[in-house]
């Protein structure tokens, strides 16, 4: 069995080969973030930050820490050589307009027609959408990265219980088990994590599971 | 004739109830002495409009600790855990807004357009009491232009006529929120003469600017 | 009698004093453009051009032609210290958001509830309304600078008969004959060019003329 | 990998039938040298959209007098008297659109927005035909957003990634258009490497830009 640092690693690698040559992506914070440690060699994507810049580099050294060049998350981070810094109106004119090619984000819920729920649970603390509506209704791909349950519960659902932050939007799973794709008839598994049986994937997701003609193993 | 004015200046222009825009992205680009110079001055029942609420010791989050405003509107205020408890408790009303809606929402205000028409939020709790508009067969949410009695924002660089050049990713929700308010008192690092900025250069002209306050570097 | 040149410099003249100190200011092509040359001395007036800069200064001279500064006009103007190059959506955003304090334009005719046509004649070939139409609703303050009469016969009138550019924009009228506002009374003339008698501005006037009880002379 | 191509294959990527946006006001800002080749190329039956149609020998006025647009949408013709003739002879079908409108339906086109709200042209000729939306009691025009197959720009300086600088009055048109055309391409007057542009310098980013022509010196 993984540890909850490796199957993160393990889903943000597999995410990474998602990421085709010369593709403009944004990655959410936490766990899709980890994803850009994983770009194959050779392959030039490039990294939106919706706070304002294309270009995201790696985190500074001590003496490259520049206080006003940080991440959507608040991190410290560098611009590489082609990036551009913009407003947020361009940003968003950027990620609404459909120019971002690839947007990874995590989930609490995400349905059989495509609905995601990301961004609350009622009764508890809202801390608010962000810029992720507009990253799923915007960006041409959308990737969900997380884990396949969370207390052992399914994410994949039938439909959502919490509220949506999209409806229609995603376009690809990817969890520690499988990677699912969100088509017409719903939830089609078209790879497995051999750790797992078919049985287990089945019983772990809260809605029908199509098991792909073309199956192929995750690595 | 130059803009520049004193912090105390500044500041008197925010009177209690007033509904205040604050450039910034979690701190990164809010002009902090403004923001504590408010807080010294101890001004009551704000609107605050502004991307996020910072952190309690850094931005608009220090405004959040001092109980400075009766409502916030924001696209996350998850960084701040005295937004969060004021939420909750009823104290503060928090309205979210998604950001690229925000954004679009507040340069509405400050360009004279009567709203934004956007898909982002259809078919979700934003969705609720607005009016969806069709254009072509396709459906979008009509979001209405934000505007503010007054906007502190942040810049690196200003000339005397409030022409502001910026730098790293300081610009987010800067450079539109002065068109959308009636006031409008940028901090800057550094002040320049007239002249002294090439006209290529300048991201925010200087008439969306009516005060400037020397801040100095960060 | 004044000729062609000397009535549009008369009205150009009395225009400026209108310019405030600090005002920001865009003029049309034409009669309006002369405005900038009678600013009173001292005054700080700034010109936009709405092709996309704020400090319009004056024509270069040969050495000083660059081929990417011109006005709305296509001349070949100069940028003054303080000013600022920028796009149309930030030149219109200035425009139609009411940064600009006065917008000075030519008319055809105007109507006394300050409704104005200046773009277009039926059956004519047709130019276009460029950024009139947007000048005209967003500017703070309009003027129309022209003359009283076209080949004898009325601009100003109850209502225009041409395709409006606007309505409900002008707020005051500047000719050879004197100074008229548009108020809710209708067309009020408050200064008079001695040079012609009230009855005569009367008669060249399409509406009713409410003579200011403050009535001054034009100069 | 760099974004430069050649004449040739830029106005290759024009086809007959095509709709093309074309930065440039009265010529001030527009590429000459795509204009020349793809009137050597001669295509037909194009839409166009741009500012105005310049002069019958400068700008886009060259591909009017070429007779290669069956419809122009423009906020001003007048300065190409080519233009007018085709209008009034019914040659070329001419739609006029206030300017300050005109760019921001190119703007919305290009930002996923679903139309723009303004004043401008309610009562005139321009409202017909048009929803009217009312937001707080005030009435708005809708205008839809304007996509484009192809955008022709100009710029003073693109790095390979197809970051653009501007200098002086060239911006106008050009700053938008790539990001509502499917395909955008630039004449800059200088291509610099990637990484010889500073960040925030940037004006237009690389992302709306698709093809760099290295147009040389005006």
């Amino acid at each position: 069995m993984m540890d909850k640092q490796q199957m993160q690693e393990f889903i943000a690698k597999r995410v990474a080969q998602e990421l085709q040559d010369g593709t403009l992506v944004n990655l959410g914070i936490g766990l899709p973030t980890l994803v850009a440690n994983f770009v194959p060699e050779g392959r030039d994507v490039t990294f939106q930050s919706e706070n304002g810049f294309i270009g995201v580099g790696p985190a500074p050294t001590e003496d490259q820490v520049d206080p006003c060049i940080a991440n959507a998350g608040a991190m410290p981070v560098t611009i590489l050589p082609g990036g551009s810094f913009f407003d947020s109106a361009m940003s968003f004119g950027i990620i609404r307009g459909g120019h971002v090619d690839v947007t990874v984000l995590g989930a609490l819920q995400v349905a059989e027609n495509g609905d995601i729920a990301n961004y609350m649970i009622p009764g508890k603390m809202v801390p608010g959408m962000g810029g992720a509506m507009d990253l799923l209704s915007g960006a041409k791909k959308v990737i969900v990265a997380m884990e396949h349950t969370a207390k052992g519960n399914p994410k994949l659902l039938r439909e959502c219980t919490l509220p949506l932050t999209a409806i229609k939007a995603v376009d690809l799973i990817v969890t520690e088990m499988g990677v699912i794709e969100v088509t017409h008839e719903g939830f089609v598994l078209i790879e497995q994590n051999p750790e797992f049986t078919l049985d287990e994937i089945k019983s772990a997701t809260g809605a029908p599971l199509v098991i792909s003609a073309a199956l192929k193993q995750m690595a | 004739m130059s803009k520049l004015i004193s912090l105390e200046d500044a500041v008197d222009l925010v009177r209690d109830g007033d509904t205040i825009m604050v450039g910034g992205f979690l701190a990164v680009g809010t002009p902090e002495r403004l923001i504590d110079a408010l807080i010294a001055k101890g001004v009551k029942n704000l609107t605050l409009i502004c991307n996020d609420t910072g952190f309690i010791d850094r931005g608009v989050g220090k405004m959040v600790v001092a109980k400075m405003f009766k409502k916030i509107m924001a696209s996350h205020v998850g960084t701040n855990r005295e937004t969060g408890r004021q939420m909750l408790e009823g104290e503060t009303e928090i309205v979210l807004i998604p950001q690229g809606t925000l954004i679009e929402q507040i340069r509405a205000g400050g360009f004279g357009l009567g709203g934004v028409l956007t898909k982002t939020g259809l078919g979700t709790e934003v969705e609720k009491g607005k009016q969806i508009i069709e254009v072509d067969g396709e459906r979008y949410l009509l979001e209405k232009p934000l505007r503010a009695n007054v906007a502190l924002l942040f810049a690196e660089k200003a000339d005397e006529k409030g022409n502001l050049t910026f730098h790293g990713a300081t610009r987010n929700f800067n450079t539109y929120m002065g068109a959308a308010a009636d006031i409008a008192i940028v901090e800057v690092q550094k002040v320049v003469k007239v002249g002294e900025m090439c006209a290529d250069e300048v991201v925010v002209p200087g008439v969306f600017i009516d005060h400037i306050v020397d801040g100095g570097a960060l």
